[in-house]
């Protein structure tokens, strides 16, 4: 049995949500609650395996089929997928809790559980996938089913932002499998592990890249291609919205950094890097201030993700130049990506709480909040310390990372923006957290818009994921060890 | 290749590329869709000539036939046109009869 | 109401048009620039064929070499169903009997060519093994006769229950999940046919893949039919 | 120019085609049936590249490739159609920014 499970380990992280979600579907609401409970648990030891067994043995394939690449799709499994695999667990079983509350018995909702399991099962299959073309199915997996997911509370706001986000997905796909077309044209191969040795820079390669790379970065959400984000972000149900901020566009980064770091690292390009991290650096400003001129708090959370993307893209020019730079880029941007996940999903649970009690979320109604729900509120002011980067909050560790690399590579401005982000966050932290604790205002009465209090179930969740990225900064360096091992040969420091 | 089979080539794709921008430029939706439709099985003829049966068989069947369908439906259910700007406010809240087509 | 202008300001229009003339050029250079030399996959995929269980080189690419491919394909089938129940005003996707009159030509034309469509169905699923055809093509048509049938009043009492409907849809996705669960529990790798038993198991997908493909494109009409309250509204109800 | 360079270039063409009518065109109908278009465009690109080394067979992966894409654009198709259809029962219009005009303050659970 043991030995089952290390041989199919890769499969079965992706085949348990993904044969949970039917399941749910077909026996109805009450099950799919304990459907989507069950396949939450099961997964973490899955998770957890997996990172354990990289760690001991290194990188794993899996060759579905039995075929293996280039015929075949392998599925394959380093350190940054072992990492985002089990952030992804771990976010998706607090936010399976979370709405366990947040949903109840309601049976207008019903369609929650297997469009989320469908959501958790195409991240994973996302994060294990080393084929270019499946990775089009797995985004287009994971674009619809958040899409369904922004649009099930039929309000109208909702169904607009879905409608938005929906077009802004597909065309992203469209110029991904472009992308993938012009590959498959030039090299024969969509299997990562070949294309990494046959890829020219060329004109079809380049255009390739460049399409794919403009098709995720809409669906990462990169200013200024970031519009469908906040509505979408804001106005899905909460327990949704913390999956797209803390995951979902985290699955489209993912591919973009397999892309540029791992299989066309041959083609080196300094000029792109640098875009993008010029777009990073105007994405954590220009998201920052919007943030902070919200007057919703969902909103501003949302704006506060348009912000964090920026972070991520800082690692594409910080990596360019290889060496320890490049290996501490490597390790504060996937971290960042970590201890971004927990705190933003804590931040919009939190707020979901607030909107689900309340019956509102505007910013200075929200005065006092400490004393209504101090669950709640404690639970966003310590997102809110990463969020900020403060020590000892995981935040701090990926920016510190972060500057250390600009550092190192003499890159000094990178760094500037790192800590002008993190003053700017303190900004627009403190407006709603200072109030929170602050003299109460009228607005707080219980809206009993859904009846009853918050059940502890929904505050706790939220507080464990803040307290979980505020001690990720303490337990850090298993992970960062994790993270590095099997890196990509430009951030290992091996010339090949 | 033929000159025939050249001549044919050209034909379809520059009809191809015709029915495309007519359908999006058509203001009535029902019009939009039916240029549309003609245009999707005009591509299964074209997976015919480039050897690939099976997809022709799954264009006529899914992208023309389903997507056709579906489209047509989603015509009628928003019954009218894509008006010129600025839309006279007398047109506002049109009765159901002003069905394209 | 509000009516929807046909076009956007001219700044837009301008901008749209830069972004399409730079996407344009680019894509018309990468294009005119692969090489016609390389051989990709194909040689591969010609080599392993006999080992497929199938003959035409396409299905095998698809139900076996790549058949995760498609399986995460049906994954994204369902799941659009799914989306469009959750967004249908009934929400159960039972046909509204409103809606299910039906009109005598439809149903003499249903009564004749729905078995018709039934046996092209057949006759394309088992096609795809050697020729075109296969799942997809056979679902369709399935489908298609399957919303005659619904347009004609004939279908309405199998699709009164909702867990018939849900089991239905879903049943081609877990037949495929079940195949490939099953393969890893005999000792093989996910959707690793053993050599001998691959025809068998394939067709067995690709029969029920046939019925989900059938019955969601059933649903997806279903569900989209306008719901009661909108049908009285408009007292003129002939839509 | 081969039958490859026809086919991709009109591949080509019929994406930005398509680009251009989802950017420009307000209707939601008219900008499905525009990524409707743009993927038969890209689809285009990948039948003409298996055609490409000539021969009576051409390489099946492209055309399976495409097969999955087809399947994929109509779940997307019916899917972008359903909310298209909801938004317009909801709000009366078709298009994203005449609804997003009329924001209103209701918070469902």
């Amino acid at each position: 049995m043991a030995e089952w499970i290390a041989r199919q380990l890769p499969a079965l992280v992706v085949l348990v949500p993904f044969t949970a979600a039917p399941l749910a579907y077909l026996l109805g609401t009450g099950f799919g609650r304990q459907i989507a409970l069950i396949s939450a648990l099961l997964s973490q030891p899955l998770a957890i395996l997996l990172a354990v067994t990289v760690v001991r043995e290194g990188e794993l394939r899996y060759e579905v089929g039995g075929w293996g690449g280039p015929l075949g799709i392998d599925l394959v499994v380093d350190g940054f997928t072992a990492v985002m695999v089990l952030v992804t667990t771990v976010v998706g079983l607090f936010v399976t809790v979370y709405a366990l509350g947040y949903f109840g018995n309601r049976e207008r909702y019903r369609f929650f559980w297997p469009l989320w399991l469908f959501l958790w099962g195409s991240l994973h299959a996302l994060f294990l996938s080393g084929d270019i073309f499946n990775l089009y199915v797995c985004l287009e997996l994971v674009s619809m089913s958040a899409v369904a997911l922004v649009g099930l509370t039929l309000r109208r706001e909702a169904l607009v932002a879905a409608m938005r986000y929906m077009l802004a997905a597909i065309l992203g796909s469209l110029f991904y499998l472009l992308g993938v077309a012009l590959i498959y044209g030039a090299f024969g191969s969509v299997d990562m592990q070949t294309l990494r040795e046959v890829v020219r820079s060329d004109t079809t390669g380049q255009a390739a890249l460049a399409l794919m790379t403009v098709g995720l970065v809409l669906k990462t959400a990169l200013f200024p291609l970031h519009f469908w984000l906040p509505p979408a972000h804001s106005n899905a149900p909460s327990p949704v919205s913390a999956v797209l901020s803390a995951l979902v566009v985290k699955g489209s980064f993912y591919i973009l950094v397999r892309l540029w770091v791992d299989v066309a690292e041959p083609m080196a390009f300094p000029g792109v890097s640098t875009v993008l991290g010029v777009l990073g650096s105007t994405a954590i400003i220009w998201g920052s201030i919007q943030a902070f001129r919200q007057q919703r708090l969902k909103m501003l959370v949302a704006y506060s993700t348009v912000a964090q993307i920026g972070y991520l893209f800082l690692l594409f020019p910080l990596v360019t130049g290889g060496g320890q730079a490049a290996a501490d880029a490597w390790m504060g941007g996937i971290f960042h990506a970590v201890s971004h996940a927990l705190a933003k999903s804590a931040m919009f649970l939190a707020a979901g709480t607030v909107l689900a009690r309340f019956g509102h979320d505007r910013i200075d109604g929200l005065g006092g909040l400490s004393r209504r729900a101090p669950v709640t509120a404690m639970a966003f002011g310590l997102a809110g310390v990463t969020m900020m980067g403060l020590p000892p909050s995981g935040g701090f560790v990926a920016k510190w990372q972060m500057i250390r690399a600009s550092i190192e590579s003499g890159e000094w401005w990178w760094a500037a923006v790192v800590v002008t982000g993190g003053l700017l966050a303190a900004a627009y932290v403190f407006r709603v957290v200072g109030p929170f604790f602050g003299r109460e205002v009228d607005d707080l009465d219980d809206a009993d818009l859904n009846a009853g209090p918050s059940p502890w179930t929904m505050e706790s969740a939220a507080l464990v994921l803040a307290i979980g990225a505020l001690v990720l900064g303490i337990v850090g360096q298993p992970l960062l060890d994790l993270i590095m091992v099997s890196a990509p040969a430009l951030v290992a420091g091996v010339t090949p | 290749m033929t000159s025939s089979g050249w001549f044919f080539d050209i034909l379809l794709v520059a009809t191809l590329v015709w029915l495309a921008v007519r359908a999006l430029a058509e203001v009535k939706l029902f019009k939009s869709v039916v240029l549309f439709i003609a245009f999707g099985l005009l591509v299964a003829l074209a997976w015919v000539r480039l050897s690939a049966p099976d997809i022709a068989l799954a264009e006529a069947a899914i992208g023309a036939g389903i997507t056709g369908a579906l489209l047509l439906d989603a015509a009628g259910h928003m019954r009218g046109r894509a008006e010129p700007y600025p839309a006279s406010p007398d047109a506002e809240g049109a009765s159901g009869g002003d069905t394209d087509g | 109401m509000g009516k929807v202008t046909a076009k956007s300001p001219i700044a837009v229009r301008v901008a749209a048009l830069a972004i399409c003339a730079g996407v344009g050029a680019l894509l018309a250079r990468a294009v005119l620039a692969i090489p016609e030399t390389e051989p990709g996959l194909a040689p591969l995929v010609d080599a392993n064929l006999a080992v497929s269980g199938v003959k035409n080189a396409v299905t095998a690419v698809l139900l076996n070499f790549r058949g995760y491919d498609t399986l995460l394909e049906i994954a994204v089938l369902v799941l659009a169903t799914i989306g469009v129940l959750s967004l249908s005003v009934t929400q159960t996707g039972t046909w509204d009997p409103i809606a299910a009159q039906a009109d005598p030509v439809l149903s003499a034309l249903a009564r004749f060519l729905a078995p018709v469509m039934i046996l092209v169905s057949g006759y394309l699923l088992w096609a795809g093994e050697h020729a075109p055809g296969g799942a997809f093509q056979a679902g369709s048509v399935l489908g298609a006769a399957g919303v005659l049938l619904a347009l004609s009043g004939y279908a309405r009492p199998i699709w009164v229950s909702r867990f018939a409907l849900r089991a239905a849809i879903s049943v081609g996705f877990v037949v495929f999940l079940a195949t490939a669960i099953g393969e890893m529990l005999a000792g093989g790798l996910l959707l690793e046919y053993p050599a001998d038993l691959a025809k068998t198991l394939m067709l067995v997908v690709e029969t029920w893949l046939t019925v989900s493909i059938g019955a969601i494109l059933i649903s997806l009409f279903i569900a989209s039919a306008s719901p009661a309250e909108e049908l009285r509204r408009r007292s003129g109800g002939g839509e | 120019m081969s039958q490859t360079d026809l086919y991709t270039l009109v591949g080509s063409a019929l994406f930005v085609i398509g680009l251009y009518a989802l950017m420009t065109r307000p209707h939601l109908l008219h900008k499905v049936l525009a990524l409707n278009i743009s993927s038969s465009g890209v689809f285009f690109v990948l039948v003409g590249i298996a055609r490409r080394v000539g021969g009576p067979v051409p390489d099946p992966l492209p055309h399976a490739m495409v097969l999955t894409g087809i399947v994929v654009t109509v779940s997307s198709t019916a899917f972008a159609l359903a909310l298209a259809k909801r938004i317009y029962t909801e709000t009366g219009t078709a298009a994203l920014d005449a609804a997003d005009v009329d924001v209103g303050e209701s918070l469902g659970g």
